[in-house]
């Protein structure tokens, strides 16, 4: 049993992807900061174990988990149906919204205008999974992590990419003067703390530690610390 | 393409100089021997090689030029087809300054055939395509002719079922007559050898050996260095002695059998 | 365009990557030293059957990409309930390649031994192992030393790909400052002039003793 | 725990799979052809007497051989970029190996050029032929032939190393591997058809310049053909000499 | 561990048969010669190199086999050796069947000792390591009587001074001679010699053949391929003329003062 595991061995070992701003990433002494890594420094916390940050990239973070190399994702990962079957999520401790971005002068509303276009994401996320399907005709070009994509997006490699208003706004701050707005959202969704199928005591316990951390407003204040507002209402549900 | 005929104070020479005939295309006619050289002085670095060395060479005529190793023989042939450029005094080769800095190289080589000790056969290529390569590429002549030339020339050393052969394929003496097919195949006006033979056993000795007493026999002006004093005293109309970078000697075969300095003695009790 | 600054820190933070970089290498070229030898010794061997799987292995694994290796490594140790450390799961998929490739070096240098060294061994009733450990190896060691720090080159240069699963060594060292202050030319410059740095030598010293070998053996 | 490998999972990706390959041998063949071309006039010109010019190739040689692809990757997709020159990703990833290739190509070529014998250029030169004839015929032929085996594993190893343009988004065999196993959840299985991939291309490409050999190379198969018929009398086999060690890792 | 020995059938042969007296502690006293070929083939690929050779050698007994290039000297010494597996026919060395597919090599080894034109000197050790390495790792003697033999078999071959040398600081008759010590430290019943001085200088040559002479008359049991007539004719009890595969004759010394046959007639023309 996973839950006594961690107990036996003191630290819990939480896979998170460094290079995804304001989610996670390195600051400037290149410590991992962000709204995902300080709700595993809470869990741990409250767990009443050491935390081990397990760094992975972005496509790794389901193999990573069915490795065996983590007990939990706290990487952004969005809840979905096809990954449900493979691992266990939480109810949802934050969200995202995923939406296409692009420079003020080009004209997009839909998937339709996309066509013939290149746009720029991150390999093996929802943004991928939901662009690949939705926007037939269009160029994926598809990056490792969030930062590759913001590079790549900086320095102009693509111009229109798919990722979250946060990514955008790391965009904006870097690339002065291309204007990036956001040209229509493609889904919100809720996070979800991942762990491995069959482990009821554990995921039993998270889920309470969720409910409980979004009531009392912690994981509210986490969020809002980082990403400059509140967590959306459906996240936050009535009692 | 105007060549500098320089028509140098004639000296006098013990050789036959013939009027040149018909001639190449691009040489003018001249009257003087075909190679000259004229007070020669060469140099590597601190070690002075030629020590002024002048002789003609007339058309049809065939010299062999023998001495000791390291007296200059081969870096005075090597002067002649201006692999070495020389530090002082003139060469004439068929009218063409040698040592002009100007000279055209292309048509200077077209009238000198040259063949070393090692044969330099290009190994990636078969004998024909050996002898083809400067036919079709220099000479620029269509495939059919120039395979014609190829031909007759490799009959001429004896060597055309070997045609389609690899050099690694042939023994040294065929790989060396080869190697003088190929120079043949330009029709050079005079053919420069280098120790053609040094490398060979003595029975492929012979076949080179062969080859080359035709070629005199045919009228190919020639300028041999060899050890092969026999081959030289049978064939060669004058014989050069080389001593130290200088002319020691000059003289018709006979030379070797009452050498006029010590020197040429010495060389001739140690080499037979 | 410049946002964030290159900083000591970051500075800081790449030369004590380059230690693990050296680590990894380390690890590498032991284990692969270790594992070459088997092979080299397999490739040698006067069993068909082992001479055939040391050259199917060298085939196989020189086929593929280290980058692969690494994944299946990763990836596969622990599916089967292997929980290893990025080091080690880095330093075994490079001691299945360096393996490989140093078996095919070392063979060639055995190879090169003149056939009598053997036959002189062996009419003075040395036993074949005996042969190859007094006599041959010692001879081929000379031998072989320039490939084999040609080859150290390389396993310092692979190191890098240990980068994509998540191993902090330079070049990982380079993406992690790259994506906190976006300024991929000045960092990567700076990894590869690192990199450079610890190559570079190497490749002189391997040029050199190639050089001064055949010179002796003129 | 025991896991039970599942390749079924994969059987509807083939044709990502055998798409990506295709890239994968296509990046391959594109940069080889331009790299020799490119690595043989760098070898000229580090020979050359000028010595800027061969200061700079050397230069440009020892620093390609001594940094890892995957930073010179890294430097030329974004470095590029950040200055003002942009290019889509095949093109970077071609560029990435033809200039890493060529280095290598360079190095194997002029080492195949230095053992040209001076004596051969110098009857070149006395039949007449031009310099660049020479060049041609008598230098670069040979040593191409000659080196010709260190290049084909240097081929081998370029394709294993454009493995790395995954991460820079081309969408080669590697990149389609980490987002087949993104989407299958099945990575162990994914890479190891991978491998299998790979391994099925080296094999094609070892073939193919094996092909290319014979057929540019006459010489190699005459003289065996001939040796084989003439003399029946057992040959003592040749002295294998150390393998030339390349890499672009 | 049991030697095959088989006793053939004997064969009368020219030479002196002397029986075994002490002998080593593995091999059994046997009544035969050191030394027994017979009807041995030897083929490589298409090419027969030994067609039904058969001769003995007796113990104490110096032969002498010489022939021209090719005919398959070096051949017959290897297969004594067991360097080259037999095709047909026996040969037996010291009771132990060397054709046999489960022959014990490194008892075989022990009772042989051989000689190759190149030293095959381990580079890498001094001359004394050289002579040290089998003793130490096969006759696992210590070190202090293994250095021992190491100086007694030096002083023998003249090169007690030499010891700490390394073979690329020696002539090439010293390398010679430190190879025919190495051989001779293991004691062995029969040295075996293939052409020891045909790269050698005359005089070098000398101080080889002395050191082979000198072992003859202590009484070692040797076979020689040799090309020097004059040495082979002097020293040796018997010749053995070898030509195209065959023993074509054998004889004591006198022999190559009257040749029987035209071939050896022929061969001694050419050589002397
Ligand atoms: N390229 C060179 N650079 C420096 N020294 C040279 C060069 N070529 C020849 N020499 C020197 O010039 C001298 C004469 O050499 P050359 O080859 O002309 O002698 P040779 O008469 O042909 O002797 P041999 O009979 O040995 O061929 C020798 O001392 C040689 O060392
Ligand atoms: N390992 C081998 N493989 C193939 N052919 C061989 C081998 N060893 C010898 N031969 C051939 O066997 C024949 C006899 O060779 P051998 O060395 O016994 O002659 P030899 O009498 O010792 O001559 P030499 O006086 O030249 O040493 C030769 O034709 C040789 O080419
Ligand atoms: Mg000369
Ligand atoms: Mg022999």
């Amino acid at each position: 049993d996973q839950m006594d595991d961690i107990k036996k061995a003191g630290k819990v070992r939480v896979a998170i992807a460094i290079g995804t701003p304001l989610f996670s990433y390195a600051d400037a002494n290149l410590q991992p900061t962000g709204s995902d890594v300080d709700t595993a420094t809470e869990l741990a916390k409250d767990l009443g174990v050491k935390l081990e940050i397990v760094a992975i990239t972005t496509a790794a973070r389901i193999p990573t988990l069915q490795a065996q190399r983590a007990d939990l994702v706290i990487s952004s990962l969005s809840i979905t149906e096809e990954r449900a079957k493979v691992v266990d999520f939480s109810t949802p401790y934050s969200a995202i919204t995923i939406m296409v971005g692009a420079p003020k002068d080009v004209k997009i509303a839909s998937y339709a205008d996309l066509a013939g276009k290149r746009i720029g994401l991150t390999r093996a996320t929802t943004n991928d999974a939901l662009t690949t399907k939705e926007a037939k005709g269009a160029e994926i070009m598809r990056y490792e992590d969030d930062a590759t994509l913001i590079t790549s997006v900086v320095t102009g490699q693509v111009d229109i990419f798919s990722s979250t208003p946060s990514n955008m706004g790391e965009i904006n701050k870097r690339a002065a003067g291309k204007n990036f707005e956001m040209k229509f959202s493609q889904l919100d969704s809720g996070l979800g703390i991942t762990m491995n199928k069959g482990e009821p005591k554990l995921k039993e316990w998270i889920n309470a530690w969720v409910n409980t951390n979004l009531h009392n407003g912690k994981l509210n204040t986490i969020y809002k610390k980082y990403h400059g507002r509140d967590l959306p209402a459906n996240v936050v549900k009535p009692v | 393409m105007s060549q500098i005929v320089n028509p140098l104070p004639g000296k006098l020479h013990s050789g036959l100089v013939a009027t040149e005939g018909g001639g190449s295309i691009n040489t003018a006619a001249h009257p003087g021997p075909i190679v000259k050289l004229d007070q020669v002085y060469k140099s590597f670095g601190a070690n002075q090689v030629l020590k002024g060395v002048s002789f003609e060479v007339a058309k049809g005529e065939m010299i062999a030029i023998i001495g000791a190793s390291g007296s200059g023989k081969s870096t005075a042939l090597r002067c002649i087809d201006r692999l070495e450029v020389i530090d002082q005094g003139s060469i004439e080769v068929c009218g063409i300054r040698v040592d002009s800095p100007t000279v055209d190289l292309k048509q200077l080589r077209l009238e000198v055939g040259i063949v070393f000790q090692s044969y330099n056969l290009f190994p990636h290529l078969t004998v024909e395509e050996n002898i083809l390569l400067a036919l079709r590429h220099v000479k620029k002549l269509p495939r059919a002719e120039a395979h014609q030339v190829a031909l007759r020339v490799l009959e001429q050393v004896g060597l055309q079922e070997k045609a389609a052969a690899y050099p690694e394929q042939l023994s040294g003496g065929q790989q060396q007559r080869v190697a003088i097919a190929r120079s043949l195949a330009m029709s050079p006006k005079v053919m420069l050898f280098d120790e053609v033979t040094s490398a060979l056993d003595p029975q492929l000795t012979g076949e080179v050996l062969r080859v080359m007493e035709d070629l005199a026999a045919g009228g190919m002006t020639m300028l041999l260095v060899t050890h092969e004093m026999a081959f030289a005293k049978r064939v060669a109309d004058r014989i050069i002695y080389m001593h130290q970078g200088k002319v020691w000697e000059v003289g018709a075969g006979e030379m070797l059998d009452a050498p006029k300095t010590p020197e040429l003695k010495a060389f001739l009790d140690n080499g037979l | 365009m410049s946002f964030g600054s290159f900083t000591g820190t970051h500075l800081l933070y790449l030369f004590t990557s380059i230690w693990w970089t050296l680590v990894l290498s380390a690890v590498a070229f032991a284990l692969g030293s270790i594992g070459g030898f088997g092979v080299m010794l397999a490739r040698i061997s006067p069993r068909r059957w082992l001479r055939w799987a040391a050259l199917a292995y060298i085939e196989c694994i020189q086929g593929i990409p280290l980058l692969i290796l690494l994944f299946i490594v990763y990836f596969g140790l622990s599916v089967y309930g292997y929980s290893l450390p990025s080091l080690v799961a880095a330093g075994i998929a490079m001691m299945v390649y360096v393996s490989a490739y140093l078996g095919d070096i070392w063979r060639g240098c055995i190879d090169a031994m003149p056939k009598p060294q053997w036959e002189a061994a062996e009419c003075l009733a040395l036993g074949r192992w005996q042969t190859l450990r007094l006599v041959i190896i010692p001879q081929a060691v000379r031998l072989s030393l320039p490939p084999t720090v040609g080859f150290l080159v390389q396993i310092i240069k692979m190191t890098s790909l240990a980068s994509v699963i998540g191993f902090v060594e330079l070049t990982r060292a380079g993406q992690i400052i790259n994506n906190s202050i976006f300024q991929p030319f000045l960092i990567f410059t700076i990894v590869g002039a690192f990199y450079f740095a610890l190559c570079y030598p190497l490749s002189r010293w391997s040029e050199a003793m190639e050089r001064k070998l055949n010179v002796a053996n003129r | 725990m025991k896991y039970a490998l599942d390749f079924s999972t994969l059987l509807p990706y083939w044709p990502v799979f055998l798409n990506g390959a295709w890239l994968t041998l296509k990046m391959t063949a594109v940069a080889v052809v331009v790299g020799v071309a490119v690595g043989t006039l760098v070898a000229f010109a580090k020979r050359s007497q000028i010595q800027p010019l061969s200061r700079i190739c050397a230069a440009y040689i020892e620093v390609v051989r001594n940094t890892p692809f995957l930073v010179q990757i890294f430097l030329l997709y974004f470095g590029l970029a950040s200055i003002g020159i942009r290019m889509p990703t095949f093109a970077a990833a071609v560029l990435a190996m033809v200039i890493n290739i060529a280095a290598y190509a360079a190095e194997i070529i002029r080492a195949g050029l230095e053992s040209v014998p001076k004596g051969q250029i110098e009857a070149a030169e006395c039949l007449g032929l031009s310099k660049w004839r020479i060049g041609w015929h008598v230098m670069l032929q040979p040593s191409i032939e000659k080196v010709y085996p260190a290049l084909t594993s240097q081929f081998l190893l370029m394709m294993q190393a454009s493995a790395m343009a995954s991460q820079i988004s081309a969408e080669e065999l590697t990149a389609i591997a980490n987002t087949v196993q993104s989407d299958t959840f099945r990575s162990l299985e994914t890479y190891i058809v991978v491998a299998a991939l790979y391994l099925a291309l080296s094999l094609v490409i070892k073939l193919v310049t094996h092909v290319l050999g014979e057929y540019l190379f006459r010489r190699r198969r005459v003289v065996r053909q001939t040796a084989a018929r003439n003399s029946r009398q057992a040959v003592r086999p040749p002295t294998a000499s150390i393998a030339r060690q390349g890499g672009a890792a």
